[in-house]
């Protein structure tokens, strides 16, 4: 179902990543599925994202990709070679994270240039002043003047902290680039800013980079393919303007319905209370999303739907398998109303 | 919830068992009994006698399983000094020391949940000042020394209070005042701590915005949040209490539980010994999971854990 | 004006350094600077008590026992603050017995922090099984009676400096691996540790550069408490006749000895007792001063 | 006069003034600290000073020892008879009775001795009593004790085994070790109240036959283990004897009016040894000049004098034995303070700059090591105290971890030198000497009867202690008694010994007790 | 005059020249400079502005929550015809709940976690006086069905943290509601929730002001909420309203460079090019410490003049129909920049 293309540089077979769940001494242990049979395969230069709501698993995707969190099964495989038969540092230069956070992400008891240098130590440990040299190279490419180089976290906004993390992150010139909602926390002229750096520098730099994110109006942007996630499984996956433009998935409608544009002639939709938030301990059988879905029929609630072909989209939905089925069955094609 | 607690049972017991253990094992590193029993002019022959007849000559694990058994049946061995039932001994000790810990940690939760709560409540204020400086002082100065001036003060000079002795309340009122002391300033600090934080915390601000006066945002909204905590340091300094009075006890000639230790330390009196730290920690361990349940009737976030 | 990289010049820094944020709220901390000045004193005592103390401690002087303090009849400057009752002078006492409780106070608090944290970071950072371990642990030293213990192990290892020192060490250690492990719990989550995994830090690395500076602050508060501690139970150790031995001058054993004369000649108990107080003042003022002006949330 | 002390002597006189002592003439009552709880009223439970002090007014042995004439004479016992070797007839005064009115005769004694000396029966110190083999009531008035092999210590032991009643002390069987909370004895004082917190009380028993009725009507023993403490109490008015743990104790309440203090002599030795036979690992104590040096640098008049509640009183100990002691020589002088002797004889053995020394002490010795290594350190040895509990310092002693000891020698009281001997040179854990011939001689001395022979074993003995320096004595230790205006204490020589200082309250023959009210 | 867009008789509530200054270790802050507004009856006004700008301690200050370190004052701070900021806490904490109610940004630490939703639901009625327990238990199960959740009668026995977050907020809002409140103070109420849940609580907060004539103070940094919920707003930079307008009149005429940059900066507003950049506004909000001169926007704005630095503030300059904004350019220049802008992105 997926090629292998010829320059893809991060492929992902099947992944799964479950936490046992203790509920009490006399119950059976559950488990989580926070990722959940996930297959995806990313090209080199490419930037992607992955879309969706809290507790859907996308955190702890980005954790696996970056070897914190060992899948419980499937491969996932960089450069051809398998993640787990990377060492710590080779990894490190094939892959950095940038997270959400820009007040927990840096060491508040080092200094702008030690936090920065830290990968670059860890993994090569050059001499003092080539590490001093390609920091200061490092800050002039994300725009951060060399006078914060002996500066404290706690002295800088929160646009500049995520610039240090960024420098952090490229020190290595790693190839890959996760990151795990890099501007939620920050206010939006600053988020531009941001995403405007990342963007620029995955671009000079030719960096494969995975932009995990709440928000589709960020991400339609940036990026040019998006995977959206609902409880552990990618539930659709497309190019990005085609995700936008003809949402398959019930959920994906969803999702861009509930943006809410600058604009005071748009008005809220009435919408019935779909019970929010799922709960990731204890999914529904069939369809995750069935619950919540105006379209679910009996079979959603039973079947489990695969992800599938449909006009260069993939879709994880019964109505999209095969609509004409569908249609006869007495089944509604999803819109986006 | 049953079976948090039934979890929480299952450890307080593997800790009491440890406890036991570790103390008897540290106990008998100290010598050889016999010896003591002995006495200072007896020849071996004579030591290896009273070996044999206590029993010391088998193997310390033996010896161990032994003591544990009768202990599981209430049997704490007997005093090598005096040859009382160590059990006896103990029961008669107890309430002594138990009537003074819990006063102390009533007078010293009496003084230092208000002084808490209103030192978090008016933070920076003279009285928060006042109850820091308390705490301070309270926790710094030593006990024995403090009771050696009470003695002074209300004892000698003023003949206010009687000095030494258990048998009225009169007795107790020095003791607590000392013996509260030493657990007063802990919490007071961590019922200011921990008023501060629920102050601050958006539920009370919600509290405020419903126009709810003051003392019931203060004790209903913010101090039950604060008190899980406070419960169960008092638990913890109830224990501590239990096995911390020895210094006061013997300042005032109570005779409790911890002038027993003490003076059965002094002579080697190591089953009597042995039997008050078995004792105490399984009173510990009682006490932490009463906290718990305490707690957990406090906030249901525990209860339905 | 959309260019990117953004112009950046008009970038400014809004605050002080923590460093200079610390030493401004310093300024201001009266109770902090007490304690320093307290703890300061002290410690020039203890350490220069040789240059300091105007005889030899050990010394005695039957015949003289129970000299008056200067300023009683009959005082004399031979001993300012008069004699003890084997003679000795009892001023040179108190300063070399600011030296015993120093050691003993700043040993035990310095071993059973090294245990704690060690145990508490450990615990804290690695989790499952491991920190069951140290959970456990911590119950069991909190279910044992400490004073009892630390009277008997005293009573069978006895009680020169060295193993007071390392029996009160092993009260303490709790706190700090309680507190250590809880603040190693949330410093762990803090994603500049995942940062340092994912550029390869080993396990040591994060534990000691990148958590550890994380929670010195903690450490050190934590240890200034424990230290008062340390002295009070010490103290109360010698002056129950099971702690340091005579003729080692520590402070609880010159309460310990004045027992006998407390109402006759208060002075002899009065003055080593308020010297134990003064200075666990000191170093709880020093410690929750350090506090105030070093965590995060006790800024702005 | 600084402020303290004013605001002190004002509470003094305010005290003395406000209120007089609750206890007194004239409710008949006497209250007495107990410095140790006491957990029964049973000697051979509890061997210590305070039970004995307790139990001695409750029960009554055989035989007392009178310390004005050395002799023994009898209290229970009317006259004893050597049978052979090995045993002793003793004759009872006739129609004795126990306090609840059961007789007091044979069987009793018998069932006594034979408690003790029965293999079963668990109690502390219980090797004191293993040359008993048992006795025997021949008749209702005879009672026959036997010993293991010829035990010339026999008479000084019975001073120290009261007399239980056979009928109510068996019926406890196994639970004997609660005897002592309801005891029945034959003494003047029977309890009526006993808790181990408020303490026990006694009432006077009217029936006492022995002696003369004791003054008091009933005495109250609180136990007060804190020094200060039993100041307080005592000068709270709540307190009338307290038996002094230290001279500061005396010269503070003697101080104020209204308190006095009395000296009873010779209750304990305290002695000083060194490992002369290397036993801890050191080897300068095997040079005798060393020993000599140690013993010279020692003041022992200056540590009686300040540092031994009621040292004034008493005079210099010559001997490790007291003089009232049956064999005990008289003569001996130990090596006299002479710190530059000291100085030079270290030097001379090869140690000018001295060495670091661990003086053991337990219980109350405490503060006489302290002087001992104060006076240490004057001449260079850099000695330290290592106080001990006492098990801490049995296990010392038996490892052989003492570098040297200051103790104080606790069986004070049994009137024979046998007694002294046997307690320093018959058991090898406490041999620190390395002589052989100390428990070759002390063996003989303890398997004769012939006292003339025994004694001159004593004085080779003990001759050979001071010759080679291994033994210090350093203080014969009074007993003060710490008491209000209102008591009198009758410190003579007299004919009623047995923990001598302990036994306040009991009188035999036509002797009163030691403690009554003042006139 | 700017305050008020339509005559709507009384304001409900009028605010003029509100300060909200901090104490702190390194000097007095600023929060607020002089904030002025009205709000009508009935009507949503929405203030708007990114982090520190002053937004929410304005709100506390109405609310009298300010932490112990701020200070307010104003020359006017009208609620119902009561002056509010110099009330006795007694008479304060009469309105709070009952005629004024707040709701909080994260309805995961609003709610006290030790007692049950009905215990809290009930007892702002009852401190009230609005009637006995058992009508207060009537109106909780109502106002909770009516924020949508089933079983409202067995919910109240329920503790928050058995409940969602979204569900959290509904019974955050219901709370609010209980003693009918004239006017409600909304701070963030969607931002710690998920996009599909967030729509849904403001289309459910829309619907309750429409049923029961509300006003609201809707406080966020969204551009989106605002648009799609309120009827006028007012955009704070660094302490001050440095535009208000009728939303519709804001959105169509941005007109202060802030606002302009603000608009501008969110991402999916027009449909994307995919080599533009996305627009920024460069810099960062300068330190409220200390005294404040002339405009605060200036060291970041691209119109920026030397007199931008000058005198203590730049006054206001009225457009009518409620639109007022304060920049020292005239309204063409400043339009003229905004089709700049457009064009730049397009």
């Amino acid at each position: 179902m997926l090629d292998t293309h010829a320059d893809t540089i991060l492929s992902l077979r099947d992944v799964e990543v479950t936490f046992p769940l203790r509920r009490g001494l006399f119950s059976k242990p559950g488990a989580l599925h926070a990722v959940n049979r996930i297959s995806l395969d990313v090209q080199r230069g490419e930037f992607i994202s992955i879309v969706g709501e809290s507790g859907c698993g996308k955190s702890t995707l980005a954790k696996t990709l970056l070897g914190l969190q060992p899948a419980t099964a499937g491969t996932i495989s960089i450069n051809g070679k398998d993640l787990a038969a990377y060492s710590r540092k080779d990894l490190a230069h094939q892959v950095q994270p940038i997270f959400q956070d820009p007040y927990s992400s840096l060491n508040p008891r080092k200094s702008v240039a030690s936090n920065i240098a830290l990968p670059l130590i860890l993994s090569e440990n050059p001499p003092a002043s080539e590490v001093r040299d390609r920091v200061r190279e490092i800050m002039q490419m994300v725009s951060l003047p060399q006078r914060f180089e002996h500066t404290y976290p706690s002295q800088m906004s929160g646009g500049q902290r995520q610039r240090v993390a960024i420098a952090r992150a490229l020190i290595t010139k790693p190839k890959i680039l996760i990151c795990d909602e890099p501007t939620s926390a920050l206010d939006v002229s600053v988020q531009a800013q941001i995403l405007n750096l990342l963007r620029d520098l995955s671009r000079r730099l030719n960096l494969t980079s995975i932009f995990i994110s709440h928000d589709l109006s960020v991400v339609r942007h940036l990026t040019q393919r998006i995977a959206v996630m609902y409880l552990g499984r990618v539930v659709e996956l497309g190019e990005s303007e085609q995700v936008f433009n003809s949402p398959r998935h019930p959920y994906t409608q969803l999702l861009i319905r509930s943006i809410l544009p600058p604009d005071p002639t748009h008005r809220l939709p009435t919408l019935v209370w779909d019970g929010g938030g799922p709960d990731p301990t204890n999914p529904p059988a069939g369809c995750h999303f069935n619950p919540r879905c105006r379209y679910a029929v009996d079979r959603c609630r039973v079947e489990l739907p695969a992800l599938v072909e449909a006009d260069g989209q993939q879709v994880a939905c019964h109505a999209w398998a095969d609509p004409a089925k569908w249609r006869a069955a007495g089944g509604q094609i999803p819109q986006l109303s | 919830m049953l079976q948090y607690f039934v979890k929480r049972l299952g450890i307080a017991l593997l800790v009491v068992l440890t406890v036991s253990v570790i103390s008897f094992g540290l106990l008998r590193l100290s010598g050889d009994l016999a010896q003591n029993l002995a006495g200072e002019g007896a020849t071996p022959a004579q030591v290896d006698e009273i070996r044999v007849l206590y029993g010391l000559d088998r193997s310390m694990i033996a010896q161990y399983f032994d003591w544990a058994g009768s202990a599981l049946k209430g049997d704490l061995g007997r005093s090598l000094f005096s040859n009382d039932p160590v059990f006896e001994l103990i029961t008669h000790r107890l309430p002594v020391t138990f009537t003074l810990a819990v006063s102390s940690l009533l007078l010293a939760i009496c003084v230092a949940l208000p002084l808490g709560v209103f030192a978090a409540v008016y933070r920076n204020s003279w009285i928060d000042r006042a109850a820091l400086g308390l705490a301070v002082f309270g926790s710094a100065v030593p006990s024995f020394w403090f009771a050696l001036v009470l003695i002074y003060v209300f004892g000698v000079q003023f003949r206010l209070l009687p000095i030494s002795g258990s048998t009225t309340w009169a007795h107790f009122i020095m003791p607590t005042v000392t013996l509260s002391t030493m657990v007063m300033p802990q919490i007071m600090r961590l019922t200011r701590g921990g008023m501060i934080d629920a102050l601050d915390a958006d539920y009370v601000k919600m509290a405020w915005a419903k126009g709810l006066n003051p003392m019931a945002v203060f004790f209903k909204h913010a101090l039950r949040n604060a008190l899980l905590p406070v419960v169960s340091l008092a638990a913890v300094s109830l224990g501590f209490l239990l096995g911390g009075s020895v210094i006061v006890e013997s300042v005032f000639s109570v005779n409790g539980i911890g002038s027993l230790a003490y003076e059965s330390i002094k002579r080697a009196d190591f089953p009597v010994v042995q039997s008050i730290l078995f004792v105490l920690s399984f009173v510990y361990v009682v006490l932490t999971l009463l906290s718990d349940l305490i707690n957990a009737r406090i906030d249901p976030r525990i209860r339905l854990h | 004006m959309s260019n990117a990289p953004a112009p950046l010049d008009n970038m400014d820094l809004p605050m002080p350094s923590p460093r200079q944020q610390s030493w401004m709220m310093a300024k201001h901390h009266v109770g902090l600077q007490i304690g320093a000045l307290i703890v300061l004193v002290f410690t020039i005592w203890a350490v220069f008590a040789p240059f300091l103390a105007p005889a030899d401690p050990y010394v005695q002087n039957l015949a003289n026992r129970l000299a008056p303090m200067i300023w009683q009849d009959g005082g004399s400057w031979d001993h300012i603050l008069g004699t003890d009752g084997f003679g000795r002078d009892l001023l040179s006492r108190l300063i070399w017995g600011t030296q015993v409780t120093m050691i003993v106070g700043f040993g035990a608090a310095f071993i059973s922090g090294v245990v704690g944290t060690t145990l508490g970071m450990l615990g804290g950072y690695l989790g499952g099984k491991i920190d069951a371990a140290v959970i456990f642990l911590i119950n069991v030293k909190l279910a044992m009676p400490g004073v009892l213990i630390a009277l008997s192990l005293v009573s069978i290892f006895g009680g020169s400096l060295l193993s007071i020192t390392i029996i009160l060490s092993l009260l303490f250690w709790d706190r700090f691996a309680v507190v250590t492990r809880t603040a190693t719990q949330q410093v762990r989550t803090r994603e500049y540790i995942a940062a340092a995994e994912c550029s390869g830090a080993s396990k040591a690395w994060i534990l000691f550069r990148e958590i550890l500076p994380n929670i010195s602050n903690q450490i050190i508060v934590i240890g200034s408490l424990e230290m008062g501690i340390a002295i009070l139970i010490e103290a109360a150790l010698s002056f129950l006749g099971l702690g340091i031995q005579p003729p080692t001058p520590s402070w609880g054993i010159l309460v310990s000895e004045a027992r006998d004369t407390m109402f006759f000649k208060p002075h002899l108990i009065v003055i080593p007792g308020l010297a134990i107080c003064i200075l666990v003042i000191g170093i709880n003022l020093l410690g929750d001063g350090i506090r105030d002006i070093t965590e995060p949330q006790g800024r702005n | 006069m600084n402020y303290w002390s004013r605001i002190m002597s004002a509470a003094g006189a305010l005290m003395l003034v406000a209120s007089p002592a609750l206890a007194g003439p004239e409710d008949g009552t006497l209250t007495v600290a107990l410095a140790t709880p006491v957990e029964a009223v049973d000697i051979y439970m509890g061997p210590g000073p305070e039970v004995a002090m307790t139990a001695n007014a409750v029960f009554n042995p055989l035989v007392a020892y009178d310390t004005g004439s050395q002799s023994y004479r009898g209290v229970i016992a009317e006259s004893w008879t050597r049978i052979d070797d090995e045993t002793i007839e003793f004759k009872l005064r006739p129609d004795l009775v126990f306090q609840d009115g059961s007789a007091l005769d044979s069987e009793d004694v018998a069932y006594t001795i034979n408690f003790i000396a029965n293999p079963e029966t668990r109690f502390r110190l219980k090797s004191r009593y293993s040359s008993l083999v048992g006795a025997e009531a021949v008749d209702p008035l005879t009672v026959r004790v036997a010993t293991r092999g010829p035990f010339p210590m026999l008479m000084a032991r019975m001073i120290g085994i009261p007399i239980y009643p056979s009928d109510s002390h068996s019926a406890l069987g196994a639970d004997y070790a609660n005897w002592g909370r309801a005891p029945i004895g034959s003494g003047p004082y029977r309890v009526v109240g006993f808790d181990e917190s408020t303490g026990i009380v006694m009432e006077r028993w009217d029936g006492y036959q022995l002696g003369p009725l004791p003054e008091f009507k009933s005495i109250t023993f609180r136990p007060l283990p804190d020094r200060q403490t039993q100041i307080a109490e005592m000068m709270a008015g709540r307190l009338d004897v307290i038996v002094a743990s230290s001279p500061d104790q005396v010269a503070a309440l003697t101080s104020m009016p209204g308190f006095e203090a009395t000296i009873i002599p010779d209750m304990l030795v305290q002695y000083m040894y060194l490992d002369a036979a290397g036993r801890s690992g050191i080897e300068f104590f095997s040079d005798v000049r060393v020993r000599q040096a140690v013993f010279h640098a020692i003041d022992r008049d200056a540590i009686r004098n300040n540092i031994i509640s009621g040292g004034t009183a008493v005079g210099e100990l010559t001997r490790l034995c007291l003089p009232y002691q049956v064999g005990c020589p008289d003569g001996g002088s130990p090596l006299s303070y002479d710190p530059d002797l000291a100085r030079s004889l270290l030097a001379e053995a090869g140690y000018p700059d001295g060495f670091d020394l661990q003086v053991s002490t337990w219980g109350p010795s405490r503060p006489i090591a302290e002087a001992v290594v104060g006076y240490l350190r004057a001449v260079g040895i850099r000695a330290s105290v290592d106080a001990l509990t006492l098990g801490a310092y049995r296990q010392k002693q038996v490892e052989g971890g003492l570098q040297a000891l200051v103790s104080s020698y606790p069986y004070g009281g049994l009137p024979d030198t046998g007694v002294v001997v046997d307690f320093f040179f018959a058991s090898p854990d406490r041999d620190y000497y390395g002589d052989p011939r100390l428990p070759a001689l002390t063996a003989e001395a303890n398997s004769i009867l012939d006292e003339d022979r025994r004694a001159a074993l004593f004085r080779e003995t003990l001759d050979l202690v001071q010759d080679e320096a291994f033994i210090l004595p350093i203080s014969r230790d009074p007993a003060v008694i710490l008491h209000t205006d209102a008591v009198s204490v009758d410190a003579s020589p007299r004919g009623d010994v047995l923990f001598a200082q302990f036994s306040l309250f009991e009188s035999f023959g036509t002797t009163p007790a030691i403690l009554g009210w003042a006139d | 005059m700017a305050y008020a867009y339509e005559a709507c008789g009384e304001p409900i509530l009028s605010v003029r020249n509100l300060e909200v200054s901090l104490k702190t270790s390194v000097g007095e802050l600023k929060a607020t400079r002089g904030i002025s507004f009205d709000i009508c009856p009935g009507e949503t006004f929405a203030i708007v502005g990114e982090s520190g700008c002053g937004k929410s301690i304005s709100s506390m200050a109405l609310m009298g929550l300010l932490p112990r370190i701020a200070t307010a004052r104003a020359d006017r701070c009208v609620f119902d015809g009561q002056e509010i900021l110099n009330l006795s806490r007694r008479k304060l904490s009469n309105i709070r709940g009952n005629t004024l109610s707040m709701i909080f940004q994260d309805p995961m630490t609003s709610l006290n976690p030790v007692y049950t939703i009905g215990d809290q639901l009930t007892e702002v009625f009852l401190r009230h006086g609005k009637g006995n327990r058992k009508q207060a238990r009537e109106r909780a199960v109502f106002l909770l069905e009516r924020v949508g959740i089933k079983n409202a009668a067995e919910r109240l026995g329920a503790y928050p943290h058995q409940l969602s977050g979204g569900l959290r907020q509904r019974v955050v809002i219901a709370m609010a509601m209980m003693c009918r409140p004239k006017l409600i103070i909304a701070d963030e109420p969607t931002t710690a929730l998920d996009v599909t849940v967030q729509m849904r609580t403001l289309a459910l907060l829309a619907e309750l002001q429409r049923e029961f004539g509300l006003a609201i103070i809707l406080i966020t940094h969204d551009l989106g909420v605002v648009a799609s919920l309120s009827d006028r707003v007012a955009v704070m930079y660094a302490g001050q309203i440095v535009e208000t307008a009728p939303t519709r009149q804001l959105f169509a005429d941005p007109t202060h460079p802030y606002t302009q940059g603000l608009i501008q900066c969110i991402p999916s507003y027009e449909p994307p090019n995919p080599d533009a950049e996305l627009h920024t506004i460069p810099g960062m909000v300068p330190s409220l410490i200390g005294k404040q001169r002339g405009c605060a926007f200036r060291n970041r704005c691209s119109l920026a003049v030397d007199a931008c630095g000058e005198g203590d503030e730049i006054a206001l300059r009225e457009l009518g129909e409620g639109h007022a904004y304060r920049c020292l350019q005239p309204h063409d220049a400043l339009v003229a920049n905004w089709r700049l802008l457009q064009g730049e992105s397009a």
